[in-house]
């Protein structure tokens, strides 16, 4: 068996075996500790398709920026885990009917049948000193200029809206103190005198 | 010179324009504004009346602009001696019921005068388009005024009748939009009279026949979808009631003769048949209904039901006349009967339900149990009511006997059963019109509050007087009426039966 | 003044003194209402006996024009013309006099009534359609004059409108009538189906061929056109004439003020199926079993109504019930082929009739409308004129050998006598017997009112005297020609051709032209009566009616109650109110009610409307829980979403 | 030599995967949006094996995209995750129904 | 670089004015945020000055085929920049009137107008999926804009999920194009399709991916789910954004990416679509009954409507695509005035957005109660109005395709539609009012409102000019 297969074998069924993991594990923490390990074998097969710059991106990119994101967001939302497994149960056999099903119609449709080897034949390696990272560059910041920038300004939007929701510049819920107030006020606003008929003994 | 005018645009737009002005110049005045529109809007159809030549059944009057070339629809307006006399009932109509609404309407005014104004511009566009989407849109759009009417100004159960009536009405229409559609694909037009020539194989014509029937049916409307309109005119206002069933009822006649029997003429052969069936039913299972009815206005609504149903009559007979002989003998009078009695009806139902108003805007009732012996606090109303309720059952004399004269005698020819049950009417249509008289006008004072009624006053007597006169003058001279239609109607056999196969 | 404007003119005088009197009568007063419309009338009558001269002394030649066209429709033209020959002047003549008769005698019979000018608007516009239903010479106008006096009768027998039974009476006085339109609108139907005219010319001419002509109506049998127009035809003369099973409106007409009663009875309304049939005689005369159905009809009623009128204690409603009879005598002539038999009664029983009638109206003016007989009696001693007049019109009636009515009553009995259209022997016997029940109950009536003892009240005793000379005046005038009028007019109108061509019969069925043979003036006709059984009957008659009423009071009674069922069915008038009540007033309620309730609004509202926007709305609320606002449903749609089509995909 | 067919049933099997976790994890929204990560990344995996086989670095430019947009569609949804849970005090999709019928 | 470049100077614009209004934002005071809301209007009229320049005859493909310029993308970016000026206009009030009048909402609107217009001139798969993004950021985010509000949070969490879930789905049949065509040129793809035929399983697969995507951008039944839920939760000023210019972005869309891309598909999209528009009309139409939400009503109302958009697309020919445009055209605008309606009712504090709200409103303004009528008329499609043309061209499409039946239905479900519409007139008209308060949003709003709302009428009595306009964009 050829190093190719056994590597592709490896982390194809690490990768399945781990993105199952990542669907099922009780505690979302290993939800995405999960998924990062389903990255990490994707990024693995990448290299294997000769993505080299991708699979790079996706573990830097991914991995680190995404994945901890998520682990950020899991962690800082103190989360009671109990209710939110339930029906996890209940909706197995559903859920694991349809995933399967969808799997086995699109497995019928991209099998060999349609996508076999005599149509996609395996394409010659890569010359020596070909860089994928340069090529991939070279076709973005020229071709995919104009996508480019829209990808730029989706980031910035991505930014603003980011802010937009979260930051909060003084939430009314907290108080605080006005000091120009505290001195301002006179002994009207605070006291109020009132004059009660004494009482006869 | 009159005669280059487009007149036709002038009678549909002025009551349009007259709506707006008046809905923009607020309550104050509003009457007299509307009054104006509604007299300039008659004036203008005047000219239509004498300039029309009796002679040739073409259009008249013709307007061609192109509207939306890219789907063929012209604004094509002209008239022909079938809706020539339609419109002047509708403008003439008009009038009276701005009258007739002068001081009963105290809440906004102005809306309600408008909206009769803007209804009665979109009615005469039904009767003058000539291109089907315009027909169309003038169809559906005079939905939109009379919802208005009833729902604002309507009774207790305004809503549930004004949407009843809304959909209903919606219900039939989109289907001949349909048709409409598909039609302008066999053909690449919209135009009226091109669709009268298009030769249509009989499946086609039949499915076409039963989306226009849907159509018109509905308004007219025939049984077993008519229990819209006695909601709508139970709840309606004095005025709604009359345009109603003087003019919106006749829209579904006028569909029939423009579109369902040129266009469809074999199939409205095979289904002659159905649709005369539906058409006695309507006049005698309605005449029983009208008979029980302890409403006023829904007996009269459950009446004109019943007459509408002769107009259906004089319609299909049609057909069973051309099978018996080529000439068609009796056809023309079958179907020249069946348009007398649209307008006698335009006539005598609003006379009627103008008689109810003046009642209900004293007593605030419509029930007949309510009242009893009228007559002997308003004589002058008394006669009036007698004079319509009379006509409505078809004395000679009066218009009411002239379509149902004329539809008896052609359906004695084209089946002696088919008289025999539509001449029931002359017993039914006694029968209940003049029970209903008996227990409302006649008797002894039946409450005080009958007691202290007033006599009609001048607005009031104006109104109805006009009616009565011109319900007196169709049935002692119809001729008038009848030789306008004359070419039209023969041209209307001929192209009935000439097959489209 | 030519012919033809003064034609139009004796209908538009009545005409326009009704609009005058309607419209205008507050302004122009009692009197002025009752000088237009008297006027109005007087003068038709003049112009109509001017009529009468010009065509049937003068020689003058037949009209028969259209004055407008009404309109035209698919080549058939609907006209309004006139037609006047020698049927038309007699009738016009008869319908103006009595008019004018009658307006005259409502001035005193209406002096106190508050609607005095509508009753003269009333009545003049009824003389002005039995003008135009008598003048006409096409269908389209009989119809409309049929339907117009319908209508005016209407009115006139509501014209006391706060009486619950009066205007009970005039809406089923109209309905009924409405019956008898029904087939007549229909029997018009088959004439222009089969004829394409309604002109009387036309049709008239085209009469033999119609008996050619066959109809399928019911399943297969082909009937004679002519008889079934004919039939349709009569149909309508029953309602109009009152024959059995539609005469039930005719009693319950009384309601009206009496000099109505005496118009509509007497003179006009019901006479107009009468003449029509006459009118329409070249017609008739093409369908023998036509013929038969008005003859067997025409007897059923002379006899019935007659027996009915035995029973009533109402004045006015006995007289009502002896027109019933009368009218079905002038029918059983008709269905002879007598046709000028039948007119000639009609005219001669105008006269009586409406003598009678003016005289029960005299009565009941005086006793302060009381109507009942059993609260009169011995009233000629108070009102000598009104005894007398009454005492002529009773022997006019009952064909007392001399008057008026002897000589229509016998000529018609031996012309049905000698008829050979089948049914005439079963005819014959009721029209015989009915001589004896007219007698009977027209002797009756006036031995209640005039003789015996007194049993009103004492007030209204005291208060008892004859009544004025508007009343008494017209009385007198009646009575003459109810003497003379038929030794007097039976050789002309009878048997001297007088009628020529506007009656028409075929020879086989030329009764009374066989009756003529034997004709030798009007004293031999008198002698000639004491050979039939006829005059015998009535004299029998009278002497019952002494016997029981005036010289044992006490057996009337016992005899009732002997023959219990018979006058248990006699009081009910055989039952015909109670079985039309039933079965056509409340069934059509009923099944108004039930189309109503459940026709419409439960199957066609309830089920179908309703229930499809109930369903929507029901699907609306249950398809409302599909968004259940939790995420994980709304993606679990979508996959399906994309696993349907997939699957779809990946099968197709 | 593994076929370009493998690649793709591979990542047919990680759509299925992720089709499945959104069904099964009903309640909680985090592992919902990872398991679009996953859905994302089966697109990826098919982008880039194309990509390879078709010998064009299209594929491989839409991959790269995608990823981009992956973050700051992550950024957002996070962001109003964040703001949901201070809201609502709970990221339980049954305990969002405030809005249903 | 003029000829490069000046088709997408719309483009150009708008995102520098974006930024220009971002920055702007940062040094205005809360009192003076008028000014970025003048300001985002301005960057909208000079955006649409931009596209009004006459264009080059033909369609002109930029940039490797991701662009195009044609008369149908001119029509469709005018036709969303005006609607998100109407938009803009109408917003003011109601987020000044909840605390929310702040730049961001604008930058977001700016950006999302962009994505459209990305979208409307995307040629290639990735420009598209660019330009969806784009938007659908945005419009996350704007949902979320009132983050105190725990139904918008809701909203926006349901619509972000589900609407990853869409581009997920989306993308998977993009890459499947891909794979198999080797290219993500739109005009790559059909000629390669008209090339090897139309039984590839692979390119079906990959089309019933995109109809799902494109279905859940639209909001086609079962990818409906989540409008009625984000239209409800949303602050009225965002729903009014979604509901009207998105609309038209993602109509493009479908004409790119089916009618241009997989033409050769036609048969079977157009089943799927049929399938999908039966739904639509269905459940949108009937579900919309049961509504007393007028937010939620107008979203079900939006489901039908999307239905009658997708015939006219379904019929897959000239007329169906401009019959097509002009209904989603004309709907933006009928909707655009109900919303405009709910915020001009709407008061501090006072959300406006219960079908009761607008009992007796004929009482309180005639003229504003005519124009809901308008409004409502139009959406039910009864003539005179905008929206009676556009279900009679769709309808006319459909006919002339031979599929009658589906026109059959749709008049059908059109009636069950009325019915709420009716109810909407009724409360106006026949009920009397509960709040008798005067109106009291300004001037602006009031006459642009005025202006839209007579623009259904005039477009209804006067359609040729759009609808000729329409026809030419789709002649290509």
């Amino acid at each position: 068996m050829p190093v190719e297969q056994i590597v592709f074998w490896t982390f194809s069924i690490v990768m399945v075996a781990s993105a199952l993991r990542v669907i099922t594990a009780r505690n979302p923490v290993h939800s995405v500790l999960f998924l990062v390990l389903t990255f990490f074998t994707a990024a693995a097969l990448w290299l294997l398709l000769e993505a080299e710059f991708l699979a790079v991106v996706l573990v830097v990119v991914y991995v680190g920026a995404v994945m901890v994101l998520f682990l950020f967001v899991v962690m800082m939302l103190d989360i009671n885990l109990a209710p939110l497994r339930e029906g996890f149960v209940r909706y197995l056999p559903v859920g694991v009917l349809v995933g399967v099903v969808m799997f086995v119609e699109m497995a019928l449709v991209v099998g060999s049948r349609y996508f076999g080897p005599e149509r996609y034949a395996a394409p010659e390696r890569a010359a020596q000193g070909y860089s994928n990272t340069s090529e991939l560059g070279r076709t973005l910041y020229t071709d995919y200029l104009y996508q480019f920038e829209i990808a730029a300004i989706i980031l910035l939007v991505a930014i603003i809206a980011a802010i937009a929701l979260t930051m909060r510049k003084r939430p009314e819920t907290t108080r605080y103190q006005d000091p120009g107030g505290q001195v301002r006020a006179t002994k009207a606003e605070r006291l109020r005198i009132v004059s009660m008929k004494s009482e006869q003994q | 010179m009159l005669a280059d005018w487009p007149l036709l645009s002038i009678a549909t737009w002025l009551p349009i324009l007259g709506g707006v002005v008046v809905l923009l110049s607020g309550d104050n005045g509003a009457r007299r504004t509307a009054l104006l529109f509604a007299l300039a809007t008659f004036a203008v159809t005047i000219p239509l009346y004498t300039g029309f030549d009796v002679t040739t059944s073409a259009m008249q009057f013709r307007e061609f602009v192109p509207w939306l070339p890219s789907f063929n629809i012209n604004y094509h307006m002209g008239i022909d001696g079938i809706s020539l006399p339609l419109i002047l009932l509708t403008s003439f109509l008009t009038v009276l019921v701005i009258i007739a609404g002068w001081e009963v309407i105290q809440y906004r005014a102005a809306q309600y005068m408008a909206a009769f104004l803007i209804m009665e511009g979109i009615m005469i566009g039904v009767f003058c388009a000539l291109d089907a989407v315009l027909f169309y849109v003038f169809w559906e759009a005079q939905l939109i005024p009379m919802f208005l009417i009833i729902g604002i100004w309507g009774g207790p159960r305004r809503v549930y009748a004004t949407i009843k009536f809304f959909l209903y009405t919606f219900f039939g229409s989109v289907f001949m939009l349909v048709a409409l559609i598909y039609l302008y694909y066999q053909s690449g037009t919209f135009d009226l009279q091109s669709l009268h020539a298009l030769p249509l194989p009989l499946t086609a014509q039949i499915w076409i026949f039963v989306a226009f029937m849907l159509a018109f049916a509905v308004k007219i409307p025939m049984w077993p979808v008519h229990t819209w309109l006695p909601d709508a005119h139970v709840e309606a206002p004095t005025g709604g009631s009359v345009i109603l069933a003087a003019i919106m009822l006749k829209m579904g006649g006028y569909g029939f003769l423009r579109l369902s029997l040129p266009i469809t003429p074999d199939a409205s052969e095979v289904l002659a048949g159905f649709v005369i069936t539906l058409s006695l039913i309507a006049v005698v299972y309605i005449g029983f209904v009208a008979l029980v009815q302890g409403d006023m206005k829904k007996l009269i609504a459950y009446s004109s039901i019943s007459h509408m149903g002769f107009v259906t009559l004089g319609m299909f007979i049609v057909f069973m006349l051309l099978a018996q002989s080529p000439t068609g003998e009796g056809a023309r009078l079958g179907l020249e009967g069946a348009m007398v009695q649209m307008i006698s009806h335009g006539l005598i139902s609003a006379a009627l339900f103008l008689c109810v108003g003046v009642l209900y805007d004293r007593m605030h009732s419509r029930m007949i149990g309510d009242y009893g012996g009228v007559v002997n606090p308003m004589p002058v109303f008394a006669s009036f009511m007698v004079l319509f309720a009379l006509s409505n059952a078809g004395l000679p004399g009066t218009s009411g006997f002239v379509g149902e004269f004329m539809v008896i005698l052609a359906a004695f020819q084209a089946d002696f059963w088919l008289a025999f049950l539509a001449a029931l009417t002359l017993i039914l249509g006694a029968a209940y019109t003049l029970w209903m008289v008996k227990r409302v006008v006649f008797g002894p004072v039946a409450n005080e509050n009958v007691g202290a009624l007033t006599d009609i006053g001048r607005r009031e007597f104006v109104v109805l007087g006009i009616l009565a006169i011109s319900v007196l003058a169709l049935g002692i001279y119809p001729d008038p009426l009848v030789e306008l239609m004359h070419p039209t109607i023969d041209k209307l056999v001929t192209q009935v039966a000439a097959s489209k196969l | 003044m030519d012919m033809e404007t003064l034609y139009i003119a004796i209908p538009l005088f009545p005409l326009a003194g009704a609009i005058i009197a309607g419209l205008f009568g507050r302004r122009i007063g009692r009197a002025g209402a009752h000088s237009v419309t008297i006027g109005a009338v007087a003068i038709s009558t003049v112009l109509s006996f001017i009529a009468f001269k010009h065509i049937v002394f003068d020689g003058g030649p037949v009209f028969d024009e259209a004055i407008y066209t009404w309109m035209v429709s698919d080549g058939i033209r609907f006209e309004i013309g006139f037609l006047i020959d020698r049927l038309t002047v007699l009738m016009m003549a008869t319908v103006t006099f009595v008019s004018l008769m009658v307006h005259i005698y409502t001035i005193g019979y209406m002096h106190d009534d508050p609607g005095y000018q509508r009753f003269f608007s009333y009545i003049s516009l009824f003389t002005f359609s039995m003008l135009m239903l008598v003048m006409s010479n096409n269908f389209l106008q009989l119809f409309f004059g049929w339907e117009a006096v319908g209508v005016v009768s209407y009115l006139l027998i509501g014209f006391w409108f706060e009486r619950e039974s009066a205007i009970f009476a005039n809406l089923k006085a109209f309905l009924v009538n409405r019956v008898g339109d029904f087939g007549f609108v229909l029997g018009i139907g088959a004439i222009l189906m089969y004829t394409g005219s309604l002109d009387y010319a036309t049709v008239f001419e085209r009469a033999p061929e119609l008996a050619e002509a066959r109809i399928e109506v019911l399943g297969g049998t082909p009937w004679s056109v002519i008889t079934l127009a004919c039939i349709l035809l009569f149909i309508g003369a029953m309602g109009k004439s009152a024959q059995v099973p539609l005469h039930v409106w005719l009693p319950d007409s009384m309601e009206g003020p009496t000099p109505i009663s005496a118009l509509i009875h007497a003179a006009t309304m019901v006479t107009a199926g009468i003449f029509m049939v006459a009118r329409m005689s070249p017609l008739f005369e093409f369908s023998e079993a036509a013929l038969s159905t008005v003859l067997v009809i025409g007897a059923v009623t002379a006899l019935a109504m007659g027996l009915v009128g035995i029973v009533q204690h109402d004045i006015k409603r006995v007289v009502a019930y002896s027109t019933l009879s009368q009218l079905g005598y002038m029918t059983v002539a008709l269905g002879a082929s007598a046709y000028s038999a039948a007119i000639f009664h009609l005219m001669t029983h105008a006269f009586f009739k409406a003598l009678l009638f003016l005289a029960a109206g005299s009565v009941i003016i005086a006793l302060h409308h009381e109507q009942d007989m059993r609260r009169m009696g011995g009233l000629r001693r108070y009102m000598p004129v009104t005894y007398v007049t009454a005492v002529v019109g009773s022997l006019a009636l009952i064909g007392f050998p001399g008057f008026a009515g002897y000589f229509s009553k016998d000529a018609l009995i031996e012309a049905v006598h000698l008829s050979e259209i089948p049914g005439s022997g079963f005819a014959y016997w009721c029209v015989l017997l009915g001589v004896f029940v007219t007698a009977l109950y027209t002797f009756r009536m006036l031995f209640l009112t005039f003789h015996g003892e007194t049993r009103m009240d004492e007030h209204t005793r005291e208060h008892a005297h004859e009544t004025p000379l508007v009343v008494t005046g017209p009385l007198v005038l009646l009575a003459i020609p109810s003497v003379v009028i038929g030794a007097w007019t039976i050789d002309p109108v009878l048997f001297g051709n007088y009628f020529r061509e506007s009656i028409f019969v075929l020879p086989q069925h030329d009764v009374v032209g066989e009756l003529g043979r034997d004709f030798h003036g009007w004293f031999g006709f008198i002698g000639h009566g004491f050979k039939g059984p006829a005059v015998y009957l009535a004299l029998a008659g009278v002497v019952v009616a002494w016997f029981f009423w005036l010289r044992r009071p006490d057996l009337p009674e016992k005899v009732a109650q002997r023959l219990q069922p018979l006058h248990t069915a006699l009081v009910h008038k055989y039952g015909f109110d109670e079985l039309y009540q039933a079965v056509f007033a409340h069934g059509s309620r009923r099944l108004g009610n039930g189309l109503s309730g459940v026709g419409d609004a439960r199957v066609i509202d309830g089920w179908i409307v309703n229930g499809s926007a109930h369903l929507v709305g029901r699907c609306a609320a249950l398809l409302r829980h599909l968004q259940t606002g939790y995420l994980f449903h709304y993606a679990f749609a979508m996959i399906l979403g994309v696993l349907v089509a997939l699957t779809w995909i990946v099968l197709g | 030599m593994i076929p370009l067919s493998h690649y793709l049933i591979l990542a047919a099997m990680l759509f299925g995967i992720s089709v499945a976790g959104i069904i099964i994890n009903r309640k909680n929204v985090i592992v919902l949006l990872m398991s679009l990560e996953l859905m994302l990344l089966a697109v990826n995996m098919n982008f880039v094996a194309f990509s390879h086989y078709l010998e064009d670095t299209v594929g491989q430019v839409f991959v790269f995209f995608i990823l981009t947009v992956a973050a700051a569609e992550a950024a957002i949804g996070l962001a109003i995750l964040v703001v949901l849970f201070r809201n609502r005090g709970t990221i339980n999709v049954a305990d969002l129904d405030a809005m249903r019928g | 670089m003029s000829s490069q470049f000046l088709p997408i100077l719309p483009e150009i614009v708008l995102a520098t004015g974006a930024c220009l209004v971002l920055v702007v934002d940062l040094f205005v005071s809360d009192e003076r945020r008028a000014t970025s809301y003048l300001l985002a209007q301005a960057v909208l009229v000079a955006t649409l000055l931009a596209i009004s320049l006459p264009a080059t005859e033909g369609a002109r493909i930029l940039f490797g085929g991701a662009f195009i310029a044609d008369s149908m993308s001119q029509l469709l970016k005018l036709s969303v920049v005006v609607l998100t000026l109407l938009v803009f206009t109408y917003s003011r009030p109601y987020l000044e009137g909840r605390g929310l009048f702040k730049g961001e909402y604008f930058v977001l609107g700016l950006f999302g107008v962009l994505g459209m217009m990305i979208m409307i001139s995307g040629y290639s798969l990735l420009s598209i999926y660019l330009g969806l993004e784009l938007l659908a950021l945005c419009q996350y985010a704007m949902v979320a804009f009132h983050r105190d509000s725990p139904r918008a949070s809701e909203a926006a969490m349901k619509y972000f999920v589900l609407g990853a879930l869409a581009s997920g789905l989306l993308l998977y049949g993009m890459s499947l194009l891909y794979g198999l065509t080797g290219s993500l040129e739109i005009i790559d793809i059909h000629n390669y399709l008209a090339r090897h035929g139309v039984d590839e399983i692979g390119a079906l697969l990959g089309m019933a991916f995109i109809i799902v995507g494109l279905g859940f951008k639209l909001g086609a039944v079962p990818f409906h789910a989540w409008i009625p839920d984000v239209y409800e939760g949303a602050p009225t000023a965002v729903t009014l954004y979604l509901g009207t210019a998105p609309k038209i972005a993602a109509f493009a869309l479908i004409i790119r990416l089916l009618a241009e891309g997989l033409e050769v598909l036609h048969a079977d999209w157009q089943t799927m679509l049929a399938v999908l528009a039966i739904l639509s009309l269905v459940l949108g139409n009937v579900v919309a009954i049961a509504q007393t939400n007028l937010k939620r009503m107008l979203g079900y109302s939006t489901i039908s409507h999307v239905g009658f958009i997708l015939l006219g697309v379904l019929a897959g020919t000239a007329q169906g695509y401009s019959s097509a445009m002009f209904y989603v055209i004309v709907y933006a605008l009928m909707t655009a005035v109900a919303f405009g309606m709910i915020i001009l009712l709407s008061r501090r504090g006072i959300e406006a957005e219960q079908l009761d709200d607008f009992k007796g409103l004929n009482d309180r303004s005639p003229w504003f109660a005519l124009m809901m009528l308008f409004s409502m008329f139009s959406l039910a499609g009864v003539p005179p109005f905008a929206g009676f043309y556009a279900k009679l061209s769709v309808l006319r499409a459909v006919v002339q395709v031979d599929q009658v039946w589906l026109a059959v239905i749709a008049v059908i479900v059109s009636i069950i539609g009325a019915f709420y519409y009716l109810r909407v007139v009724k409360l106006m008209y026949f009920d009397k009012p509960e709040d008798t308060g005067a109106l009291q949003q300004g001037f602006g709003l009031r006459a642009v409102l005025s202006v839209n709302g007579i623009a259904v009428l005039v477009l209804g009595v006067y359609p040729a000019a759009l609808m000729s306009w329409c026809i030419a964009a789709v002649t290509w």
